[in-house]
C-alpha cells in the first residue's frame, strides 16, 4: 500500500525552514561560480533570503499546531523562535559581510553553514517529539563546530573548535543516553506522551532521576550554564567575533528553547527532581559568571563569562515556570529576546575595532576610545547598560521581567541572588567604560566601519532602546506564544 | 532474557567510551571512544524498543546512527586542520587559550 | 539465545577496552572495528535486522574507513613511546566507574520485572518493511533532517579539510607578524 | 485621560486638560543635552547659552506648574496617563503633590545656579559635560514626578550614568574611585528596592492582598495592597522584609549611617557642580523615597521599625558632626556635616506624626538650599586657589569681605540658626520626634550644639585671624556673576527664615493625608498575636472564607 | 499703635540693612548717624507704647503680624505683645541701648571697620527687641539666637586677635548649650499645653491643667536656656573672655540687656515656675551660689573689665535668686536698676581704658581722679549704687530680694547672699580705689590721660542719674511701690499669688543690716587700698592657695578643656579613623583597583587606608583570579569537571532517595 504523504498545510507551515534549506544548497551551487573577489555577493544573497524568511514569518506566522504525527509543533511558541533566530541570523550575516574579507576568509560555506544551523535551531524550538529535537540540535552544532573552526590558519580557531566538538559529542552522547532512559520509562519520544507517561511513574524510580539529570546535564552544557560553561570563553575567543555573537545570542537561545519545551511540556510531571538542579545551575552561573568576569583581560572572554550569566538570568525564568508557568516562561524567552540585541552589539564592536593586520580584543587597547571616537564609544555604553539591565535599555525590563517570575514564584532567595550579582556585573562593565573615557590612548585604535556594519550595529542599538522603553508589543508576543504550550 | 542484561551491557559500553574519552591524550582514540558512547546508546535503545514491541527506538537508533557518521566525519575534518596547525595529536598540548 | 547473548557482549566488552587502552591507533581501529561487529550481532538478538545491517555498513564499514584514512593520511607514528595517558587518567577511571556504577544500579533497580514476553521473540519486529513505512509517514520529518544533517557535514569537512593548494586568501603577510598578543597571554597572572 | 476622570478620589483633573506641563518639565533638559552634543566643540559660548536656556526655561516651566497647583488638595494634580506596557501594567504616570512640587522648584533653581557656577570652572569636553548635566536634571525631575513604579525606577537610575562621568571625568583627587564607589552603592541599593517593589507588585496581584491586577501605578498600590504583617522570617513579617528591601535601596542614597562612605568621598572628588547637585538633590531622593513608598505603603512595618531608624538617624548625627570635626579638607567637611543633617531629616519622617514628617519635608528643601549653597562658596575659593585645605586659608575676611558675608549667612543657615531656614525645619522636627519618644529627641539636640561648633570653628579657621600668605591677601572678592548665583539662594534662605507660610501651607494637606492614612492603617493591620490566634480558631470553625476585612 | 509696635524692631533692622550693603563704600565714618538716628526713633516709639500701657496696664497690646510656623496641630505666629512686663524690659533696653549707641559714636571714633560695628549693635537691638516684644516662645527663641549671633560677631569684632574670634566662638557654643534645653523645653511645652503662645499656656498652667512633673521639667530645662544666656554657674565661662569685646558692646550686651534674658524669660513663665517648687529652690541655689562664687572670684581680678564681668555675673546670681524665692517682680526691679548702674560702669571703664589708651589693668592704673574728674564721679555713683547703700537704686532692689529670701525662710540663701553683697562692695570699691585713688602707678610721659570727649560723658551723667533715683522713685515702699503695681498687672490674670503680703516698718531692721554690711565692705576697701596699700600684698601671700584659686577662676577653664573639649576633639580624631578603616572596609566594595589609584596625596597613606579600607573587593577580586585559573585549556580537564558534576549531581539525588 502506498505510503500517504504528508499533507500539503503540513509542509506549507514549514515553508520557512524549506525556503532556507533550499537556500543553503543554492548557495553552495552560487559560490562555484562566482569568483574570489566577489564572494561576498553570496553574503548579500543569504542576506535577501533570511529576510525574506523573517518578513514572511512576521507577517503570518505558520501556526498549524501539531504537524508531521507530532514530530514539529507549528505553534507561536516555534514561530516567536522563528523570528528571533532568523533575526539574528541577519544581524550575523551584516556583521560578517566586511569582518570576512579582514580575516581573509569570506567563502561562500560561511552562509551555507548559517542558513543550515538557523534551520537545525527551528527544528530544535519547533520539536514535538525527542528525536526532531535531537536531530535539529545536531544540525546546528555541526554547523557550529565548523563556523567556529572557519578560519583556518588560526590555531585559536582550530582549538576552539575541537574543545567546542569534544565537548559536544560527549554531552550528544550524555544527553541520548537520558532519551533513551525516557523512551524506556514512557515507551514514547513524543512530549505530550511522555508527560503523559511520566505522570504515571512515582518520583523516586532511580532510572527517572538519572534520565533527568542526564538530560539537564545535556541542555546544561548548550546553554553554556556553570559547571558545564568551561568550553565558552575558550570558543568564544578562538571562534571569529561574528560566529561568536551568533553563538552568543542564536544558539544559546536555541538550546534555551529545547530547553524548555523539553521540561516545561515533557518533563513536567517530574518537575520536583530538575526544579532543584537548574536552580542551582542558574545560580552558579550567575554567581561564578560574574565573579570570574572581573579578573579577565580580554573583551571577548570577559563577554563570555556575561553570557555565561545571563544563561543564569534566563534560566530564572525557567525555574519560576514551575510553579507561575506563564510568567516564568514570558519571562525566560523574553530575556534571551533582549539579551541578543545588547551581547550581539558588543560582539559587532569589537568587529568595528578588527582591521587589516590588528585584531584587538584587550580591554586596554580600548583605552582612550572616548576621546578618539565618541559615538562608538557611546554606543558601547548603551550595550553595557543593557547588559548591566540598568533603565532605560532593554536589558533593565528583561531583568525585571525574569524577577518579577521569580518573587512571583516565590524563589526570593534566587531573585536576591540575580539582584546582587547584577550589581557585580554592573562594576566589570563600567571598568570597560572606564578604560574607555579616563584613560589615556596607548595605541591609536583606529576603526575600520563599513556600511552593512553599520547598518547591523544601528539596528541593534534602536532596537536595545526601543525595547527599552516600548517593550508592550514583544512582550504581549511572548506572553501569547507561552499560553499555546500545551 | 530480562532487558537489564541489555541495560547493563549497554551502560559498561557507555562508561568505557566516558573513559576512553577523559583518559586517552591521542584525539583520534577519544573519537572512537565517542562512537562507543553513541553505540552504548544505541543498544540501549534498541533493547527498549525490543521489550516495549515498539519501533520508535529502531528508528531512532537509525538516525543516530546517522549523526555518528556525520559527526565523525566533521570531527576528522577537525582534527585534520588540527594536525595541519600545531603538527600534534595531544589535547593537552592543544591549550592556547586559557585563563 | 543466552549463550549468544554473553558471547558477544563479552567480546565486545573486551574489545571496546582493548580500543581505549591500546597505545598504537591501528590496533584500537581493528578492535573497534569488532566492538561494532559484536553490537550488531546484539541487534540481530533484538530482532533489528535491518539496524543490524546498518550498523556493519555504515559503522564498521564507512566510519572505520574514515578512521583509517585519517590514521594514514597524516601518518601517524606507529608505535609512539610518549606518554599516552592524560594526567588526571586516575581520577577519571574512579569517576567514570562509579557513574557507570549509578547507571547499573539505576536501570537494573528500575526495570526489574520487564522479561520479555515468551511469544515477542517470535513475531518480527524490525523487518525492513515495517522501518521503511515507518520512516516514510511518521518520521518523514526527522528523515529529511537526516539529509540535511550529512549535507552539512559533508560542506563541513570539505571546509575544514581540504587542502587549500592555493595560499591566496591568506591575506598579505601583515597577517605573519601578528603582534605576539596571544604569547603575552600565556604568562601565568 | 479617561484614567484621571475615572480616578477622581485621588487625582485633581487637568485644569486645562491638554498641555502635558509635567512632561515638558522633564524632558527639555534632555532636548537640551541632546542639542548640546550636536553643536560643535568649538562653539563654547552658544553652548553654554543653551544649556542656561534650557535650564532657565524649565525653571519657569516649574513655576507655571506652581502657578495652577492649588495647594488646598493632597490630591495630584497636573496628572499624566497614558498606558505603557499594559501586559504588566506599566503606564507613563506623572504627576504632582504638596510633596513634590517644592522639590521639583529646587532642582530646577538648583540646576541653573549649577550651570551657570560651572561656565570657568570646567575645561575639558564642556560639550559632554553641559550635556551630562542637562541629562541629570531629567533624571531628578523624573524621579520627583513619576507615579508609576517603572517609570520611577527607570529615572531613578537614569541619574547615575551622568553622576559617574561627572564624577569620573571632571573630578579631582581621586575621582575614579569616588565614581565607581558612588556608583555601586546606588546601585545595589537600587537593585534590592526593585526587589521590594516587585514583591509589592506581586502581592497586589494576588487576589487577597490587593485588586488582584498587574499595576505599578503608586497611587492604586498605596491605596490597595494590605501586606501580611504576621512574622514569617527570624520574627520579620513579609511587610518588614520588603520595607528593608526599600530600606537598603533609600538608606544609600539619603545616606544613614552604615551605608555613607560613599558620600565624603563622591563630594570631595566631584566638580562643583556635581557636588551642588549631590548634595542639593540627590540625596533628598532617598528621604522622598522613604516619605512617598516606605510610610504610606508599609505602615505597620513603618511602625516598628522607628526604633531602628531613629537609633540609625542619631548615630548618623553625632558621627557625621564629630567627624566633621576631624576633617582637614573643606568640602569633606561639608559632606560629613550633610551627613549630619540628613541624619536629621530622617528622624524627623520617622517621628511618624505631622509635625514631624513636615519638618522633614520642609528640612529637604532648607538642606538643599544651604548645603548647596555651602558648596558652591567652596567652589569659588577652589576656581581661585585650587586647594580646599582648611589650613591654606587664614584671615579671609578681611581680603575678601562680600565672599565672607555670604559664607557665614550661608553657615548659619545651616546650623539652623532662628530667622533663617533651618531652624523652621530643624525645629519642627524635634517636636514632631519629642512626642514619639523624648530620648532620641533629647540626643539629637546635641547635634545642634556639634554643628554649631565644627562650621563656628570652619568659619574661624578660614575667615579670622590674619591673612598672613600672599595669596590669603591679594585674593579677588566675588564677581557679579558669582554673587548672581548666590543671592537667589541667600534671598530663600531669608524668606523660608521669616515668612516659610507659602512653603508649609503647599505640605501641609498632603503630609496631613499620607501619615493620618498611615496611622489609620497601621491600626487597622496591625498585627497582635492573640488577635491571629483568635482570628486562626475563628477560621477553622467557620470555612476560609471569613470576611479577611481585618487581615 | 499696632504699627508703632512693629516699628521699634523694624527701624534697626532697617538700619542693618542699610549699613551693612552701604557700609563699607558709602557711608564710612557718617555711619553712625544712620545706627544711633534709628535707636534714637525706636527708643521714641516705645516711649510711646509705654506710655499707653501705663495708662491702661490691664490690656496689653497684642500685634498679630501672620502666622508663622505651622504643622498638623504644631502652629505658632509672628506676633509681638507689649504688657507691663515687657514695657520694662522695653525701657531698659531701649534706654541703655540708645545711650550706649552714643556713647559708642566717641568709643568707636578712627575704627576701620566703624560701619560694621554700628551694622551688628543694630543687629543686636532688633534680635533683643523682638526678643522682648514676642508674645509666644517660638518667636522669643528667635530673638534669643539672634543676640546669641550678635554676641558673637560683636565679640569677635576685632577679630585679627586669635582671643577675640576664639572667644566669639566659645560664646556662641555655650549659649548653643543652653537653647538646647530652651527647644527642649519649648517642644515639652507645646505638647502639653497645645500651643507656645504665652497667653494659652500660662492660662493652662492657671488652671492647672500642667502637673507638677511635667512644669518641674519644663521649667528646669527653661532654666538650662536661662543659664546658658545669663551665665550662671556650670555655663558662665563665656562671660568673663567676651571682654575681648569693645566696651560698649560689654555694656550693652554684657551687662545691661542680653544677660538678663533669661532672668526676663525665667520672670515671664513665672506661672509655670510657681507650679513646680523644686526648679523654684534649683533658681535660687544656683543664684545665691553664683552670686557668691563670681563674687569671689571678683575679689581679685586685676583687669577692669573682668571684674565687672565677674559682678555682673554675681548681680545676675541674686536677679535668679530673687525669682527663686518667688519674688519674681523685685528680680526684674534688680534688672532695671543693675542695667542703669554696670551699663554706667561699663561705659565709665570705657572711657578709663579710652583715657589710658587701651590699657585695661588696674596695677598700671591709679590716681586718675585729678585727670578724668567727670568719669569719677559718675562711677563713684553707680558704684554706691551697686554697693547697696540707701537711697541709692542698688539698694532697694537687692535689698527687696534679700527680704523676701529670708521671709521664704531660705535662710542659708539669705545667708549667702548677704555674704555675696558684703563682697560686692568690696571688689566695687577696691576697683574705684585703684583706678581713681592712690599715686599714680603709670608713667607720665608715655600716658597722659585725658578726659573723654562730651559724646562720650553725657550717657554717664543721664546713667548715673538714673541709677540714683531710679531706684527711690519706683522703689518705695519695698515689694508695693509704684514698680510692684504696675508689673503685677502683667500677671493678674493667671490668679496673682499673693506671695508676701507687706508691710513696711518690720523690715527697718533688715534694711539697716544690709546698709551696714555695704558700708563695711567700703570700709575694708579703704583699708587695703588707700590707708595701707601693701597689706593686700601681704594678705595674698599669708593665703597663697586661696589667692592663686580665685586669679585663676578656681582652674574651671582647664577643667572644662580637659573633660569636655579635649576628649571631643580627640573622638573626632578616632571617629574618623573608623570611619575611614573599619565601616568602610567592611561595606565597600573594589578594593584592588584602589592600589592603582594611589595619587598625590601621600601615597603610604592612601594605600594604608583603602589597602585596608575595601575588605570585600578584596575577597571578589582574589575570588575571580582563582577561578580564572580553573580554566586549564586542556578540553579532557574541560570534560572531567563536566563528568564530575554529572556525578555529583547524580550521587546527591541517589543518596537523597
Amino acid at each position: 500500500m502506498a505510503i500517504p504523504a504528508p499533507p500539503l498545510s503540513e509542509v506549507l507551515a514549514l515553508w520557512p525552514e524549506i525556503l532556507l534549506s533550499v537556500a543553503a544548497c543554492a548557495m553552495l551551487v552560487i559560490d562555484l561560480l562566482t569568483s574570489r573577489d566577489r564572494k561576498a555577493d553570496i553574503g548579500w544573497v543569504c542576506l535577501g533570503v533570511v529576510v525574506l524568511a523573517l518578513v514572511g514569518t512576521l507577517l503570518h506566522p505558520p501556526q498549524a499546531g501539531s504537524i508531521f504525527s507530532g514530530m514539529f509543533l507549528a505553534d507561536g511558541y516555534a514561530a516567536f523562535f522563528k523570528v528571533l533566530f532568523l533575526i539574528a541570523a541577519a544581524l550575523t550575516v551584516l556583521i560578517s559581510l566586511r569582518y570576512l574579507d579582514d580575516e581573509g576568509i569570506q567563502r561562500g560555506e560561511y552562509y551555507a553553514l548559517l542558513l543550515f544551523a538557523t534551520v537545525g535551531m527551528m527544528f530544535m524550538a519547533g520539536g514535538g517529539d525527542f528525536i526532531s529535537i535531537y536531530l535539529g540540535l545536531e544540525l546546528m552544532s555541526l554547523s557550529t563546530y565548523v563556523l567556529v573552526g572557519f578560519i583556518r590558519r588560526d590555531d585559536a580557531s582550530t582549538e576552539g573548535a575541537v574543545k567546542y566538538f569534544l565537548m559536544g559529542a560527549f554531552t550528544s552522547g550524555i544527553l541520548l543516553y537520558g532519551l533513551a532512559l525516557l523512551y524506556g520509562l514512557t515507551g514514547s519520544t513524543n512530549l505530550a506522551a511522555v508527560a503523559q507517561g511520566l505522570s504515571g511513574l512515582s518520583l523516586d524510580n532511580p532510572a527517572l532521576v538519572l534520565a533527568t539529570i542526564l538530560v539537564v546535564v545535556g541542555f546544561g552544557f548548550k546553554i553554556a550554564a556553570v559547571p558545564f560553561h568551561m568550553w565558552a570563553p575558550d570558543t568564544y575567543e578562538g571562534a571569529p567575533t561574528s560566529i561568536t555573537a551568533f553563538m552568543s545570542s542564536a544558539v544559546k537561545a536555541a538550546a534555551m528553547a529545547g530547553l524548555a519545551r523539553v521540561f516545561i511540556v515533557a518533563l513536567f510531571p517530574s518537575a520536583e527532581i530538575w526544579e532543584v538542579l537548574w536552580w542551582i545551575l542558574a545560580a552558579l552561573s550567575m554567581i561564578l559568571g560574574n565573579v570570574v568576569a572581573i579578573a579577565q583581560t580580554s573583551l571577548k572572554r570577559m563577554l563570555a563569562y556575561s553570557s555565561i550569566s545571563h544563561a543564569g538570568y534566563a534560566l530564572i525564568g525557567v525555574v519560576a515556570a514551575t510553579q507561575a508557568r506563564e510568567v516564568g516562561l514570558a519571562g525566560a524567552l523574553f530575556y534571551m529576546f533582549v539579551y541578543l540585541f545588547a551581547t550581539m552589539g558588543t560582539f559587532s564592536m569589537l568587529i568595528l575595532l578588527t582591521h587589516r593586520g590588528f585584531r584587538s580584543d584587550k580591554i586596554a587597547d580600548f583605552a582612550g576610545l572616548g576621546r578618539s571616537a565618541p559615538l562608538a564609544a557611546f554606543i558601547y555604553i548603551i550595550f553595557f547598560l543593557s547588559l548591566a539591565g540598568i533603565p532605560p535599555t532593554a536589558g533593565f525590563v528583561g531583568k525585571l521581567v525574569v524577577f518579577r517570575a521569580a518573587i512571583e514564584s516565590g524563589y526570593v532567595v534566587l531573585a536576591v541572588i540575580g539582584v546582587a550579582t547584577s550589581a557585580i556585573a554592573a562594576y566589570y562593565y563600567f571598568m570597560v567604560i572606564k578604560t574607555m573615557f579616563m584613560e589615556e590612548a596607548v595605541v591609536q585604535p583606529q576603526l575600520s566601519p563599513s556600511r552593512p556594519l553599520a547598518v547591523g550595529l544601528g539596528i541593534m542599538v534602536v532596537a536595545t532602546v526601543l525595547l527599552g522603553l516600548f517593550p508592550a508589543v514583544v512582550l504581549n508576543a511572548v506572553t501569547e506564544s507561552v499560553k499555546l504550550l500545551q | 532474557m530480562p532487558l537489564s542484561w541489555y541495560l547493563v551491557f549497554g551502560a559498561l559500553l557507555f562508561m568505557i567510551g566516558v573513559v576512553g574519552v577523559l583518559t586517552r591524550r591521542n584525539v583520534i582514540i577519544v573519537l572512537m571512544s565517542i562512537e562507543l558512547m553513541l553505540n552504548a546508546v544505541n543498544v540501549t535503545l534498541i533493547s527498549f524498543s525490543h521489550y516495549l514491541q515498539d519501533l520508535r527506538g529502531q528508528i531512532f537508533t537509525l538516525f543516530i546512527i546517522a549523526v555518528a557518521a556525520s559527526e565523525a566525519a566533521i570531527g576528522l575534518a577537525l582534527v585534520i586542520s588540527m594536525y595541519r596547525g600545531k603538527s600534534t595529536f595531544n589535547l593537552d598540548e592543544v591549550n592556547v587559550l586559557k585563563w | 539465545m543466552v549463550f549468544f547473548f554473553l558471547l558477544f557482549a563479552i567480546v565486545g566488552l573486551a574489545s571496546a577496552v582493548m580500543v581505549v587502552t591500546r597505545k598504537n591507533v591501528m590496533h584500537a581501529a581493528l578492535f573497534l572495528l569488532l566492538t561494532f561487529a559484536c553490537v550488531g550481532a546484539t541487534y540481530v538478538m533484538l530482532r533489528a535486522e535491518v539496524l543490524a545491517a546498518v550498523q556493519v555498513l555504515v559503522y564498521a564499514g564507512a566510519v572505520m574507513v574514515l578512521f583509517l584514512f585519517a590514521i594514514l593520511l597524516v601518518n601517524m607514528p606507529e608505535a609512539v613511546r610518549l606518554r599516552q595517558w592524560t594526567r588526571q587518567s586516575t581520577v577519571a577511571v574512579v569517576l567514570a566507574g562509579l557513574t557507570g556504577l549509578w547507571l547499573i544500579i539505576a536501570t537494573v533497580r528500575a526495570f526489574t520485572g520487564f522479561a520479555a514476553p515468551p511469544e515477542a521473540a517470535t513475531q518480527p519486529l524490525g523487518t525492513p518493511r515495517a522501518i521503511g513505512e515507518a520512516l516514510f509517514s511518521d518520521y518523514v520529518l526527522p528523515f529529511e533532517i537526516a539529509s540535511l544533517i550529512l549535507l552539512a557535514a559533508m560542506v563541513g569537512a570539505i571546509v575544514l579539510a581540504r587542502e587549500t593548494a592555493r595560499e591566496e586568501e591568506r591575506p598579505d603577510e601583515a597577517l605573519t607578524d601578528l603582534p605576539p598578543d596571544t604569547q603575552e597571554d600565556q604568562q601565568p597572572v | 485621560m479617561e484614567y484621571i476622570l475615572a480616578h477622581a478620589d485621588y487625582l485633581l483633573p487637568h485644569p486645562d486638560g491638554v498641555t502635558p506641563l509635567l512632561t515638558f518639565i522633564i524632558f527639555l533638559p534632555l532636548l537640551g543635552a541632546l542639542a548640546t552634543l550636536v553643536i560643535p566643540k568649538t562653539e563654547l559660548r552658544l553652548m553654554k547659552a543653551v544649556a542656561v536656556f534650557c535650564t532657565v526655561v524649565t525653571f519657569l516651566l516649574s513655576l507655571v506648574a506652581l502657578s495652577n497647583f492649588d495647594g488646598s488638595t493632597h490630591k495630584m494634580q497636573l496628572a499624566e496617563y497614558h498606558s505603557w506596557i499594559p501586559s504588566i501594567g506599566v503606564a507613563y504616570f506623572l504627576g504632582v503633590d504638596g510633596l513634590s512640587i517644592l522639590l521639583v522648584l529646587l532642582t530646577t533653581l538648583l540646576s541653573i545656579l549649577v550651570v551657570v557656577c560651572s561656565f570657568n570652572a570646567i575645561h575639558g569636553m564642556q560639550k559632554a559635560y553641559y550635556s551630562c548635566l542637562l541629562f541629570l536634571e531629567t533624571g531628578m525631575l523624573g524621579v520627583f514626578l513619576a507615579l508609576d513604579f517603572f517609570l520611577f525606577y527607570i529615572f531613578w537610575e537614569i541619574m547615575l550614568v551622568p553622576m559617574y562621568f561627572l564624577i569620573g571625568i571632571w573630578g579631582h583627587g581621586r575621582k575614579l574611585y569616588s565614581a565607581i564607589k558612588f556608583f555601586l552603592y546606588t546601585l545595589f541599593g537600587s537593585v534590592f528596592m526593585l526587589l521590594g517593589i516587585l514583591a509589592l507588585y506581586s502581592f497586589n496581584s494576588t487576589g487577597d492582598y490587593g485588586t488582584g491586577e498587574l499595576t505599578f501605578n503608586i497611587i492604586e498600590l498605596i491605596n490597595n495592597v494590605r501586606v501580611p504583617t504576621e512574622p514569617i522570617f527570624v520574627g520579620l513579617s513579609s511587610q518588614d522584609l520588603i520595607f528593608l528591601a526599600l530600606f537598603l535601596g533609600f538608606a544609600i542614597k539619603v545616606p544613614m549611617f552604615p551605608f555613607h562612605t560613599w558620600l565624603p568621598d563622591a563630594h570631595t572628588d566631584a566638580p562643583t557642580a556635581g557636588s551642588v547637585v549631590l548634595a542639593g538633590v540627590l540625596l533628598k531622593m532617598g528621604t522622598y523615597g522613604f516619605v512617598r513608598f516606605s510610610l504610606p505603603l508599609l505602615p505597620t512595618a513603618s511602625h516598628n521599625m522607628v526604633g531602628f531608624m531613629a537609633t540609625l538617624a542619631i548615630i548618623g548625627i553625632l558621627y557625621g558632626a564629630l567627624v566633621a570635626m576631624a576633617q582637614r579638607d573643606m568640602k569633606r567637611l561639608i559632606a560629613y556635616s550633610s551627613v549630619s543633617h540628613m541624619g536629621f531629616l530622617m528622624l524627623g519622617i520617622f517621628a511618624l506624626n505631622p509635625e514631624g514628617v513636615t519638618g522633614g519635608v520642609i528640612q529637604m528643601i532648607n538642606h538643599g538650599i544651604s548645603t548647596g549653597a555651602l558648596f558652591l562658596l567652596v567652589g569659588i575659593i577652589y576656581e581661585r586657589r585650587y586647594t580646599r585645605e582648611i589650613a591654606a586659608f587664614s584671615g579671609l575676611a578681611t581680603t575678601v569681605p562680600i565672599f565672607a558675608v555670604f559664607f557665614a549667612i550661608t553657615m548659619f543657615s545651616s546650623i539652623g540658626l532662628p530667622g533663617l531656614n533651618g531652624f523652621v525645619g530643624e525645629f519642627l522636627i524635634l517636636v514632631g520626634m519629642f512626642k514619639t519618644n523624648v530620648a532620641y529627641a533629647t540626643l539629637a539636640v546635641l547635634g545642634i550644639i556639634l554643628g554649631a561648633a565644627y562650621m563656628l570653628w570652619l568659619y574661624q579657621r578660614t575667615m579670622f585671624g590674619e591673612a598672613t600668605t600672599p595669596e590669603n591677601q591679594t585674593m579677588k572678592d566675588m564677581n557679579f556673576r558669582e554673587i548672581g548665583y548666590m543671592l537667589p539662594l541667600v534671598i530663600l534662605m531669608f524668606w523660608i527664615g521669616l515668612y516659610p507660610r507659602p512653603y508649609l501651607n503647599l505640605m501641609r494637606p498632603t503630609v496631613d493625608h499620607y501619615v493620618t492614612q498611615m496611622q489609620e492603617r497601621h491600626a487597622a493591620e496591625r498585627y497582635d498575636p492573640q488577635r491571629a490566634t483568635r482570628q486562626a480558631s475563628h477560621d477553622d470553625e467557620a470555612d476560609a472564607d471569613v470576611p479577611a476585612e481585618d487581615r | 499703635m499696632k504699627v508703632l509696635v512693629w516699628l521699634i524692631p523694624i527701624l534697626p533692622a532697617v538700619a542693618v540693612l542699610l549699613n551693612g550693603l552701604l557700609g563699607r563704600r558709602v557711608l564710612r565714618d557718617k555711619a553712625h548717624y544712620l545706627g544711633v538716628g534709628s535707636v534714637g526713633l525706636a527708643l521714641l516709639c516705645a516711649l510711646i507704647v509705654i506710655l499707653r500701657v501705663i495708662v491702661d496696664p490691664q490690656h496689653p497690646i497684642e500685634a498679630k503680624l501672620y502666622p508663622w510656623i505651622f504643622a498638623g496641630s504644631f502652629s505658632v505666629d509672628m506676633g509681638l505683645m507689649v504688657d507691663s512686663l515687657s514695657a520694662v524690659m522695653l525701657f531698659v533696653v531701649c534706654g541703655v541701648g540708645f545711650l550706649v549707641h552714643v556713647y559708642s559714636v566717641g568709643y568707636m571714633h578712627g575704627d576701620p571697620s566703624y560701619p560694621r560695628f554700628f551694622t551688628y549693635l543694630n543687629l543686636f537691638m532688633t534680635s533683643m527687641l523682638v526678643l522682648v516684644l514676642a508674645d509666644n516662645y517660638l518667636l522669643m527663641f528667635v530673638g534669643w539666637e539672634g543676640v546669641g549671633l550678635c554676641s558673637y560677631l560683636l565679640i569677635g569684632f576685632w577679630y585679627e586677635r586669635r582671643s577675640a574670634s576664639d572667644a566669639g566662638k566659645k560664646a556662641f557654643i555655650v549659649n548653643r548649650i543652653g537653647d538646647a534645653g530652651f527647644i527642649l523645653a519649648m517642644a515639652l511645652i507645646f505638647w502639653t499645653t497645645g500651643s507656645l503662645a504665652y497667653h494659652d499656656v500660662f492660662a493652662a498652667a492657671g488652671d492647672h491643667k500642667i502637673t507638677t512633673g511635667i512644669a518641674t521639667a519644663i521649667t528646669l530645662l527653661l532654666f538650662i536656656g536661662a543659664m546658658g544666656k545669663s551665665a550662671q554657674i556650670p555655663l558662665y565661662v563665656w562671660l568673663p573672655d567676651a571682654m575681648e569685646g569693645p566696651t560698649p558692646v560689654s555694656a550693652l550686651i554684657h551687662a545691661a540687656t542680653m544677660v538678663t534674658a533669661g532672668v526676663y524669660m525665667v520672670v515671664r513663665s513665672q506661672a509655670l515656675y510657681l507650679l513646680a517648687p523644686v526648679s523654684m529652690d534649683v533658681v535660687a541655689g544656683v543664684g545665691a551660689f553664683t552670686a557668691l562664687f563670681a563674687a569671689s572670684i571678683a575679689l581679685v581680678q586685676t583687669d577692669i573689665k573682668r571684674v565687672l564681668a565677674y559682678s555682673t555675673v554675681s548681680q545676675l546670681g541674686y536677679m535668679f535668686l530673687g525669682c527663686g524665692v518667688g519674688a519674681f517682680t523685685s528680680g526684674l526691679f534688680h534688672v532695671m536698676t543693675h542695667a542703669f548702674f554696670k551699663g554706667l560702669l561699663f561705659l565709665g571703664a570705657g572711657s578709663v581704658i579710652h583715657a589710658m589708651h587701651e590699657e585695661q589693668d588696674m596695677r598700671r592704673m591709679g590716681g586718675l581722679r585729678r585727670h578724668i574728674r567727670g568719669t569719677y564721679d559718675t562711677m563713684l555713683l553707680a558704684t554706691i549704687a551697686i554697693a547697696g547703700i540707701p537711697p541709692f537704686a542698688g539698694f532697694w532692689s537687692k535689698d527687696e530680694i534679700l527680704a523676701s529670701a529670708i521671709k521664704g525662710g531660705h535662710v542659708l540663701w539669705w545667708v549667702l547672699g548677704l555674704c555675696a553683697a558684703f563682697m560686692t562692695s568690696f571688689y566695687m570699691f577696691r576697683l574705684i580705689f585703684m583706678t581713681f585713688r592712690g599715686e599714680e602707678r603709670f608713667d607720665p610721659e608715655q600716658v597722659h590721660p585725658h578726659e573723654s570727649p562730651p559724646s562720650m560723658l553725657q550717657p554717664l551723667r543721664i546713667l548715673a542719674v538714673l541709677s540714683v533715683i531710679g531706684g527711690v522713685i519706683v522703689g518705695i515702699p519695698p515689694e508695693n511701690g509704684l514698680f510692684h503695681k504696675f508689673v503685677a498687672h502683667a500677671f493678674h490674670h493667671h490668679g496673682e499669688h499673693a506671695a508676701h503680703t507687706f508691710h513696711f516698718w518690720p523690715d527697718v531692721p533688715l534694711m539697716l543690716l544690709s546698709t551696714v554690711i555695704a558700708l563695711g565692705g567700703l570700709y575694708l576697701a579703704y583699708l587695703f587700698y588707700i590707708q595701707d596699700p601693701e597689706r593686700p600684698k601681704r594678705l595674698a601671700e599669708k593665703f597663697a592657695f586661696a589667692y592663686e584659686t580665685l586669679l585663676n577662676k578656681y582652674y574651671i577653664d582647664e577643667f572644662y578643656d580637659a573633660y569636655i573639649v579635649r576628649p571631643v576633639k580627640w573622638s573626632t580624631g578616632a571617629l574618623w579613623s573608623v570611619d575611614a578603616r573599619v565601616v568602610d572596609g567592611v561595606v565597600n566594595g573594589f578594593g584592588a583597583f584602589t592600589r592603582l589609584y594611589a595619587n598625590w596625596s601621600g601615597i603610604v597613606d592612601r594605600w594604608v587606608v583603602d589597602g585596608a579600607v575595601n575588605g570585600v573587593g578584596a575577597v571578589i577580586q582574589s575570588g575571580s583570579r582563582a577561578f580564572r585559573l580553573i580554566q586549564t585549556g586542556v578540553v579532557q580537564n574541560y570534560l572531567l569537571v563536566m563528568a564530575l558534576g554529572l556525578f555529583v549531581f547524580a550521587t546527591i539525588y541517589l543518596i537523597v532517595i
